[in-house]
């Protein structure tokens, strides 16, 4: 545990609280590229330097700009007067405490947390893509192929109306 | 408390902002963005029980990880897609309003 | 083939970054405040007001008839006329203006006023280094300002000036020429009271030589 | 002697982190190195405006900045100095924490970008970084949000426009960039840009083997420098800020020391992404003919530095901008399948072994997709005659 932890579990949490509790919807995407950030330090701090770094590119780089835009293409005039929360918040959030308690719970009664603590393990890139394209290289085309499909249905979902109108 | 648990609880904190997001906001894209914190949350899992873990060597979790941060963007682009036909139909992306099951 | 317009593109501004530095011609730019180009003769920018012999507040030609002033079309001129007439620089007594303001940031530079000058008073100027720190006071310009010489509107207006001048000398040569007649006039008629007819035509043709003069 | 010129910095560096006790040295490293490139890069973006202002004068028969210092060499101190003392205006609509955050949001991860470029032989600021092609392209894709949160929080129709502007084309062209950048990658077989350049330190007789001398390398440079020009938003891609439409972009409203803070970070981009093009494409800093090695390493990444910004602002000179349905049948109907066909390529050249062969196939190959995708590009663009009734 040293301060490189605490700081950058600090910054994350407090940008995901931000990301879920800020009023304006354009904040809330900002303060989540910041918990995705946050995020990917934790990954470095840990040793996994290419998910740290392909957490950047993906979640920073790309999942965080398509939640912009999806903002600005659906700006929601009357968002302003409406209250913020759904009208049951207090169970949301009775149900989240709730789900946090049982987790706690579980982790502090777990065996593993016991384990006793090894060196940093080396996790190079060339390691991972070996294991990729052995191992795992089923996985990687089914995740290709989701890729894909996801991308082509995406463009059809968002696509439709337009087409229908013509 | 050893660096393993500090981590769990962390992305248990994760785990519960984004369930407590994704329940109580009324924006579409805000429920998306709290499944997003959830997903990330599971990551942080994963990468954390590949460092501690007895033979870290296998990999497995980093590989899941990668699998996970994959899987999460067609995840987001799918469902973007989907909040911004909605909105197109509905003219808003409050999911309160959105119950009717016709087009 | 793509790409081919890219490089002729790029063979063009290559050749006139490399001949800009051969060829002193291709530098078209002025360096202004030290080079500058010669005054175009027509250039015109804001008006002001000739005077003529050394004093400029006394020499203007200025009579203040504020024809200008009415004419102005931004009404960027305001006269005050002096209710006595003093001398001018040739002794001569006039009507001179007490006020003479013209603002510059209305001034429209139509020329309007020159045209209708009956006395050739004020004329275009062609500065155009009017940079000022008070855009309000600094351009406003008083008589004292405007005042400038005949010899600078010689200057920077030659074949005009030169018109003007010739036709104020012509005036002046006829003014004199009519003075010295009635004055002839007049010792005739203190010498030869009795010569009627002789009287008669002076006025006569004092009253011909005015509107020659106007014309 | 040229060995001790050659390590001349790493020597001043260690004799200097000497000084401090163990616990500190690697905080001091990193600390040194920080400065160094801010203070070389902060410079050469300095010379760099002058050079451009001159460069595109001179193109347009100008004399360029002259009045400040000798031939104007101190307008861009001139420039700073104004831009220090200028106010700082922000909008009464903007966002004032992210309108104030932006400029910084996008500096930084362009400074970040530098920490695994090899300036020179053991000169990496981050030296051992496995995924150093990874993190730089990390680093950049920060550079889309600072983007979005400068046009977005000025309130501003223009901004936002140029910013979503640039999104779009920073979106469309990382995908050629790092496809083109993969190329490299898969034939090195490392992400780590010190083996990138160890593996271009072979000579053939006296030619050096870099990666720009193969049919793929050259295709992939080519692609690499069309979408890092788009990346950084210079022209012919600067619709984004577009001047004379969108009256600057994302940045109409930002003025003083904030809007020096972009045009630094847009041109820190564009050394970045330089130095990048330099590592993977033209052998870092080896040195180009065999016999040169003895030139210090560091002077050969300079000098092939300098180069590209007399590239960019060559084509800045010479290329009208494009529309932006031109620029995106561009980035998606010829860039992308082009960085496509050119990763084939070169697995077709690993997988053919030494010889002519593998050179003429990637070759025919990669010239058989430029002169069919060319044409389909082109042809598309098209316009049949136009007669003009009053003209003719």
């Amino acid at each position: 545990m040293d301060w490189a932890f605490f700081i950058l579990a600090a910054v994350t949490l407090a940008s995901a609280v931000g990301a879920m509790a800020l009023r304006r919807l354009v904040h809330c995407a900002l303060a989540l590229a910041l918990a995705f950030a946050g995020l990917a330090g934790l990954y470095l701090q840990l040793g996994a330097q290419f998910v740290g770094l392909a957490q950047v590119l993906v979640y920073v780089g790309a999942v965080a700009v398509l939640i912009v835009f999806a903002l600005m293409l659906t700006r929601n005039v009357a968002a302003a007067t409406q209250p913020l929360g759904s009208p049951s918040w207090p169970l949301g959030l009775a149900v989240a405490a709730l789900a946090f308690g049982a987790l706690v719970a579980a982790i502090l009664s777990s065996p593993a947390i016991q384990r006793p603590v090894r060196e940093l393990p080396s996790g190079t890139v060339q390691q991972i893509g070996i294991r990729l394209m052995t191992d795992f290289v089923l996985p990687l085309e089914v995740i290709a192929l989701l890729l894909t499909v996801a991308l082509i249905g995406a463009v059809i979902i968002a696509m439709q109306e337009e087409r229908s109108r013509e | 408390m050893t660096p393993l648990a500090a981590y769990l609880i962390l992305s248990a904190l994760l785990f519960a902002v984004g369930l407590a997001g994704a329940l109580t906001r009324r924006n579409a894209i805000l429920v998306l963005v709290g499944i997003e914190l959830m997903l990330n949350a599971a990551n942080l899992n994963f990468i954390a029980f590949w460092r501690y873990s007895p033979n870290p060597e296998a990999l497995t979790g980093l590989i899941f990880a990668l699998f996970s941060i994959g899987i999460a963007a067609a995840e987001a682009a799918v469902g973007l897609a989907l909040i911004i036909a909605i909105y197109r139909h509905y003219q808003t992306t409050n999911v309160d309003e959105v119950n009717s099951m016709k087009g | 083939m793509l790409g081919t317009g890219i490089i002729k593109g790029l063979v063009e501004t290559a050749r006139n970054f490399l001949g800009s530095y051969t060829r002193q011609e291709r530098l078209v730019t002025v360096q202004y405040p030290e080079e500058r180009l010669p005054q175009k003769e027509n250039a015109r920018t804001f008006p002001f007001l000739v005077y003529d012999g050394e004093d400029p507040i006394k020499g203007l030609r200025c009579v203040a008839c504020q024809i200008c002033e009415k004419e102005c079309p931004p009404q960027c001129i305001y006269i005050v006329k002096d209710a006595v007439k003093k001398p001018d620089y040739a002794g001569k007594m006039q009507f001179q203006p007490k006020v003479f303001d013209l603002d510059i940031s209305v001034c429209m530079s139509c020329q309007i006023c020159v045209e209708v000058c009956p006395f050739d008073a004020i004329k275009m100027d062609t500065d155009f280094e009017l940079s000022n720190t008070d855009r309000f006071a600094g351009f406003l310009l008083h008589k004292e300002q405007l005042a400038k010489s005949n010899a600078y509107y010689s200057e920077i207006h030659p074949t005009e000036a030169a018109e003007v001048d010739a036709r104020l000398a012509a005036e002046k040569t006829r003014a004199e020429a009519k003075a010295q007649a009635n004055a002839e006039a007049k010792a005739r008629v203190a010498s030869d009271v009795k010569a009627k007819p002789a009287a008669a035509a002076a006025p006569k043709a004092e009253a011909q030589t005015v509107p020659a003069a106007q014309a | 002697m040229t060995n001790a010129l050659d390590q001349l910095f790493v020597i001043l560096k260690d004799w200097v982190v000497g000084w401090f006790p163990a616990g500190w040295q690697p905080f001091v490293g990193a600390l040194l190195d920080a400065m160094a490139i801010v203070a070389v890069f902060a410079t050469l973006f300095a010379l760099t405006t002058w050079l451009e202002r001159k460069g595109l004068g001179r193109m347009q028969n100008r004399y360029g900045p002259n009045r400040v210092g000798p031939f104007g060499l101190l307008q861009p101190l001139a420039d700073g100095i104004k831009a220090l003392t200028k106010e700082d205006l922000v909008p009464r609509a903007a966002d004032p924490v992210v309108h104030f955050l932006a400029p910084l949001v996008l500096v930084v991860p362009v400074l970040l970008a530098y920490s695994v470029l090899p300036f020179g032989r053991n000169m990496v600021p981050l030296p051992g970084c496995d995924a150093g092609v990874l993190l730089f392209f990390a680093a950049g894709s920060a550079t889309e949000l600072a983007i979005f949160m400068a046009g977005w929080s000025s309130r501003n129709k223009y901004s936002l426009l140029g910013a979503l502007r640039a999104i779009g084309q920073m979106l469309s062209y990382e995908v050629p960039l790092i496809l083109s950048a993969v190329t490299v990658i898969m034939i090195v077989g490392s992400l780590s840009t010190e083996k990138i350049v160890a593996a271009q330190g072979v000579y053939h007789g006296w030619l050096p083997g870099w990666h720009v001398f193969t049919p793929w390398g050259f295709a992939g440079f080519l692609l690499f420098l069309v979408a890092a020009t788009a990346e950084s938003n210079r022209s012919p891609f600067d619709l984004p800020e577009a001047e004379s439409e969108l009256i600057a972009g994302y940045y109409v409203e930002y003025s003083g020391f904030k809007f020096a803070l972009f045009f630094l970070g847009e041109y820190l981009g564009l050394f970045a992404v330089s130095g990048l093009a330099i590592t993977l494409f033209l052998g870092g800093w080896q040195a180009p003919l065999s016999f040169l090695t003895w030139v210090p390493s560091w002077f050969w990444f300079f000098a092939k530095l300098l180069p590209f910004i007399a590239l960019f602002i060559w084509l800045r000179g010479t290329l009208p901008r494009l529309r932006l349905d031109q620029l995106m049948n561009f980035a998606w109907k010829f860039m992308l399948p082009m960085a496509l066909v050119n990763l084939v390529a070169a697995a077709l050249w690993h997988w053919l072994g030494a010889g002519l062969a593998r050179w003429l196939v990637s070759a025919a190959l990669l010239a058989a997709a430029y002169l069919a995708l060319g044409r389909a590009v082109s042809g598309a663009a098209k316009m049949p005659q136009r007669h003009y009734q009053l003209a003719d």
